[in-house]
């Protein structure tokens, strides 16, 4: 039997509860989706709530203001060596010894990353001997480094690449395990060879897994800045802040701290930006 | 049949508004009444909004129109009165099949069912003692959406919402499946709404099948296989034979081609 | 023109080193060509030193007996300042004596002059150096570790003591290096090293480089204003933390260091005739190898006692020294 | 038509070729499996490998024996610590120091990471602060700490912990990210309230996640060992290492970095040990 | 017909050895021929090993016994002649549907097909012109399939192998779906193996179904549907409605009754 619609609503008495109330909303929810605009007022809060408890820590007396100073202390402390002391200068340094000790990094950990990640046996082999290497301590290469590399740059640099290379490769290669065997035999069915399959399926696929890895690990680069800019440094970040430390003047250290924070985010935020620009499909599937 | 009774969806809507993309209707006013003890079928073309109505339902989705109802209480969010097999097998994959069919009592504290062996009396209704104290992965999966139906049935829901519940599976499991359905049906009494891409499973199993028109999704027709009362109970052959089964299984695909000429559009 | 002959040097950031820059800045001595590497660790300039990665740091004047016994192909070829002052041993309030500081921490530089200082100290005023836990801290972590209350007693050089002592008010200073003994034995200063490679190999450049540091000096002391400016322009550091170091009139400066010239160095390192100011002997070199010599020994660092020869070599100071 | 598979077999005529060559087996393919004794031996011949180069380098003459000793060297050198310098004391107090800042920063960060995860708000709140807090140079903290924290052993583990504690929060909501929304709903609709759910669901789902985070970070902080142990130290391994760099001892430094490795090795393996044993669920899926 | 022609399967046997797990025979003895230009149809319970002989034929999964080979060419690997559409819609989510679809030929180098439109010639066959430069994630299951279609019949192979290729779809994108698979088949005489669940759909397509019995995977049948010559191409109406295809329909449901009987073991 086949009934209309019409048929089927006006058959049944009237339904008891023509507008019942809306479904709860909590303000704490699983898989909440926020606009950027209510995610940029949530990110300053926080960085308000943040600072509003440093002031109020620095001037409780925890610690003499000279040893502990408030947000204003540093900023102050900022404004004047991007004013007085030429800091713009240390900052560009630090960025491009930064950039290209990290570039160096990957341009080593990703082949290897990608070989070990994509073959078991060439996993076999280094896994085991990155994952120990991981775990050394980069300031305890100074001593080899600045005797090989001598007192510039090239020395700063290769304790920075030192520092994430290994981690890198590895994360890398964890990333690059995430392939789904189906794309990899999708793509041999289609008559693709390894080289082939190696860096149109493998690689393109892990290609977003890497930029988010690369981006935890940038972080932990700039950790490394200051270790690396106190062997033999003229300028940079770090290098003004053991100067600063020479003369007790922590508020510049901290303006040097606060200095690689933002530059931090800047970073992070670049990151967020080429990742969505360069992988539009990965935006917005709302498949569950 | 108390006016209140069973699920009542009244002019229910849904618009999507994606971040920065346009919004889309996926529902439209859709209104439907399921009296409890009954089985009501979605059946429509594929993305006409199936998924959407029963989410709702569960209260995991919010109506931007419209209201709904399970006997008399309205829908606020999801709880325990109305169970739902999602469609992609989500046993928990860390625990054990017993482990994952209990899970829903023990969270809700339901010790007296606990008590009274409820789990390993759904394990068995879908069959599964053999493979109790196996893990999901270990599962085919046909026997990992028998785990998911067990665990719902096991938290003795008012209203049971399946998606296409049984889609994925081999023939014969399927056929097990359905007849494992109603036969809990019939003696828990049960309410349930499922949806189906299949003609065949949605007249065997419905009292009532709900057919949905898609872009935007309205109910286009109500579906009563009323003739099923002539033919025993069980009996599929019968059933695919009696005259009016074929006159609705053409029916339903010609409705079905209808819609589907009007597809077409990324999704 | 032959072309500068290379000399790489280092030092740490701390004003009394930055003497090289004047002379570099200067060109003071125009055939050597100084390549200035600022390294704050002393210890990574000696391992650079030791394998032929750098000539010459200035650095504490501690260091001798421990490259002797240790074979670290380091020597020192001059002293180039004691501390006038500088120096301090700050106690934390509440410590009146030495006496009170038994089982306490005190903030040393362990294996540095400081860890000497406070090792004299307590003995002259009648405790056991080993009856105090010595903590190893470099001075700028030592003066949060005293502000905290987490170190009795801590050995400061400027600007860490005054810091210190405008953090806690309370606070007292137990000895100075301008004071007494500790100038007279010239106990704590600092020294210029330079590698054995470079001593052996090219005998003449490191007289050259000796003679361009003297130089400076004698340069900053004709004109302090200036030298002060080039050394806290090429430290990176505030003028005015230099001049608390240094002074600023280019003389002996109480509360900081007394720069030596090159005669002065001479006469302290026995290799020109006559005597020095505030008390200090000719030859008084031996006394403070033997002085830390047996500090090292008591605090472990070295195993024996070796002849100064093994750790100082006076050959380029008596190279520049002979005309 | 039904033909029984005997006729069909008969039917047609002989096949033409009845023994075809195998599939081409080759050394290195995607998604190969290797099993543990395989594993074992390319791991060996790649430390083997690593140990030769390294002897090979150190015997070319590329620096003085002093400054880059060979592998013998370093072995001696790691005998002696441990027989006649009391080494093992260092050991145990490096280990212990590890352990208990590291379970501290899990203390810390695993509530943030799991609510940062879960929650869109509380992430929108605290990722841009603790995004930008993880760029700080733990270093750089040491003035502070030494005068909160006194010269003593929580010190260091507070230096140990500030080097991890920013990124394991931030790694640990992204693991918690992952979890797959109808798992959520499932526990919804079976009547789990938010906290149910995020107990029982969120949490169980990430536990594996969560470890090889933790195993990741762990190594973190043991490249950050030297540096906490080189202030106001007296034993562990940092503290050896700087006693040891004072003499340009640098087989000894290098003893150090050896035993920081293969003590990364064993918790590496401790870690992949605990994963198979706890999360026997995610063992051998054939799945594709 | 030539001896060698066509796919040979000659006493193909698979046993998983998973480390440290019991050895699992999947598939024992299995021997079959299809033609050029057939379509066989794969059918049989769950776990019977019918994804694993197909990947045995794509050379995905290396035989433990016996051998295969196609067109006379013993299979030795995966290859271009043996395209393989995967039942889960492997389309590249990085690619749009055209750079989908072009992929084979591009990593083949095959630049005249390139050049003669072969890309556009075949998204136009599988109706998805309008979302040619779409992402993947774009689209619904039913057009990544189509996708995945489309790429691999832009590879021109001489054997097209299709594992459940139309199970998740809603039934009218299903018969569309069928019916462009037949059309294709017809325009460039590919042979076709698939692996299917549904009996309509094996009766349909297929020019001879292989029925296989699980525990282990033997090859128990041989269906050939011969009747279809009777009836008008393409009319499914007339089709279902010939006696032939009601009795086999009824026999293969016995046989899957029969095996389903042996099941309940964990996979
Ligand atoms: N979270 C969402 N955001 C935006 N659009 C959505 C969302 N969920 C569903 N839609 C859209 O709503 C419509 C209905 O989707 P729904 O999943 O309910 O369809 P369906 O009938 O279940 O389809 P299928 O048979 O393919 O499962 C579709 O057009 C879909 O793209
Ligand atoms: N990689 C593997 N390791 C171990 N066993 C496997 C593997 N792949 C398949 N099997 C087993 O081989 C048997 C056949 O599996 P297969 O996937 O071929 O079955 P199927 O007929 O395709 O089943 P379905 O209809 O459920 O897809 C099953 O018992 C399965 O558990
Ligand atoms: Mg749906
Ligand atoms: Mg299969």
């Amino acid at each position: 039997m086949t009934v209309s619609l019409r048929d089927s609503i006006t058959n049944g008495e009237a339904p008891a509860r023509p507008q019942a109330p809306a479904l709860k909303r909590r303000w704490l929810d699983f898989g909440q989706q926020l606009d950027w605009r209510r995610r940029l007022l949530l990110g300053l809060t926080g960085w308000l709530l943040f600072v509003f408890g440093w002031y109020l820590a620095a001037h409780a007396g925890l610690a003499s203001e000279r040893l502990f100073p408030g947000p204003v202390a540093v900023m102050n402390a900022l404004v004047d060596l991007f004013m007085e002391q030429g800091f713009l200068g240390d900052v560009v340094s630090s960025i491009r010894r930064i950039l290209i000790s990290f570039s160096l990094a990957v341009a080593i950990a990703l082949p290897l990353g990608l070989l070990m990640g994509a073959f078991a046996r060439i996993d076999g082999l280094l896994n085991p001997l990155l994952g120990a290497f991981r775990y050394l301590p980069a300031p305890a290469f100074i001593p080899l480094l600045l005797m090989w590399l001598g007192t510039g740059d090239s020395q700063k640099i290769a304790l920075l690449l030192i520092g994430v290379v290994f981690f890198l490769a590895i994360m890398l290669a964890d990333v690059t395990r995430q392939v789904p065997a189906s794309f990899i035999e999708t793509a041999k069915t289609l008559g693709g060879g390894r080289r082939v399959v190696l860096w149109t399926v493998v690689f393109r696929h892990s290609l977003p897994g890497y930029m988010d890895t690369c981006r935890q690990m940038l972080a932990v680069s700039w950790t490394y800045l200051v270790i690396a800019e106190i062997v033999a440094a003229t300028d940079g970040i770090g290098a003004m802040m053991m100067r600063a430390k020479r003369f007790v003047h922590v508020d510049d250290i901290m303006a040097g701290i606060v200095t690689i924070g933002l530059l931090g985010l800047a970073f992070d935020a670049l990151f967020r930006l080429v990742y969505r620009w360069r992988f539009p499909y990965l935006r917005g599937a709302h498949q569950r | 049949m108390h006016t209140a009774s069973g699920l009542i969806i009244e002019g229910a809507g849904k618009t999507f508004r994606a971040g920065g993309r346009d919004p889309r209707v996926a529902l439209e006013g859709v209104s439907l009444q399921l009296p409890p003890g009954q089985v009501g079928v979605l059946l429509g073309p594929s993305g006409c909004g199936k998924s959407t109505l029963l989410r709702m339902v569960a209260g995991l989705e919010e109506p931007t129109a419209g209201a709904l109802s399970l006997n008399g209480r309205p829908v606020t969010g999801p709880g325990r009165d109305r169970g739902m097999v999602f469609q992609s097998y989500t046993s928990f994959p860390w625990l054990t099949v017993r482990q994952n069919v209990a899970y829903g009592l023990k969270i809700t504290g339901d010790h007296s069912s606990l008590r009274e062996g409820a789990v390993e009396h759904f394990i068995q209704a879908v069959r599964l003692q053999d493979v109790a104290d196996a893990y999901p992965h270990e599962l085919s999966g046909g026997m990992r959406q028998r785990v998911a139906i067990a665990r719902t049935l096991a938290n003795h829901p008012e209203l049971l919402l399946m998606d296409e519940p049984f889609g994925a599976l081999d023939p014969e499991t399927r056929w097990q499946m359905q007849e494992l359905l109603l036969g809990i049906v019939r003696k828990e009494r049960t309410t349930v709404l499922l949806v189906s891409h299949d003609i065949e499973e949605a007249l065997y199993l419905g009292d009532v099948v709900f057919f949905l028109s898609s872009h935007p999704g309205r109910l286009r027709e109500v579906i009563r296989p009323d003739f099923k009362k002539d033919v025993p109970a069980g009996d599929r052959e019968a059933l695919l034979d009696h005259p009016e089964y074929r006159r609705l299984d053409m029916h339903i695909r010609r409705l079905m081609s209808e819609e589907g000429s009007t597809q077409g559009q990324p999704a | 023109t032959r072309a500068a002959e290379p000399v790489r040097l280092s030092l740490f950031s701390w004003p009394g080193y930055g003497f090289w820059f004047i002379a570099q800045d200067k060109k003071l001595v125009p055939d050597l060509d100084l390549e200035i590497s600022v390294i704050e660790d002393p210890y990574e300039s000696f391992s650079l030193m030791t394998s032929g990665g750098l000539d010459v740091t200035s650095s504490t004047a501690e260091y001798g007996p421990i490259a002797a016994d240790k074979e670290v192909p380091v020597k020192m070829v001059t002293y180039t300042n004691p501390s006038y002052g500088t120096d301090k041993i700050v106690l934390a309030p509440g410590i009146d004596s030495a006496e009170d500081l038994k089982g306490e921490s005190v903030a040393v530089l362990v294996g540095g002059l400081t860890q000497i200082f406070m090792g004299i100290w307590l003995e002259q005023n009648g405790v056991d150096f080993n009856d105090v836990e010595y903590t190893n801290l470099i001075m700028d972590d030592a003066v949060g570790a005293l502000v905290g209350g987490n170190v009795a007693a801590a050995e400061f050089w400027e600007p860490f003591g005054s810091h210190a002592l405008d953090a806690l008010p309370k606070a007292t200073v137990a000895a100075t290096s301008s004071e007494g003994d500790w100038i007279e034995t010239a106990l704590l200063g600092d020294a210029m090293y330079m590698s054995d490679a470079f001593l052996k190999e090219r005998p003449e450049a490191a007289a050259k480089t000796m003679d361009a540091y003297f130089k400076a000096v004698a340069w900053w002391k004709e004109h302090p204003a200036e030298g002060n400016k080039i050394i806290a322009k090429h430290l990176g550091f505030p003028l005015a933390d230099v001049e608390k170091v240094l002074g600023k009139d280019g003389k002996i400066h109480k509360g900081g260091i007394w720069v030596f010239d090159a005669d002065q160095a001479g006469r302290f390192m026995g290799v020109v005739p006559g005597e020095l100011p505030l008390g200090l002997s000719n030859g008084q070199i031996s006394q403070h190898w033997e002085t830390t010599t047996d500090w090292w020994l008591k605090f472990g660092l070295v195993d024996k006692r070796h002849p100064m020869e093994a750790g100082v070599d006076l050959s380029p100071l008596k190279a520049i020294s002979a005309h």
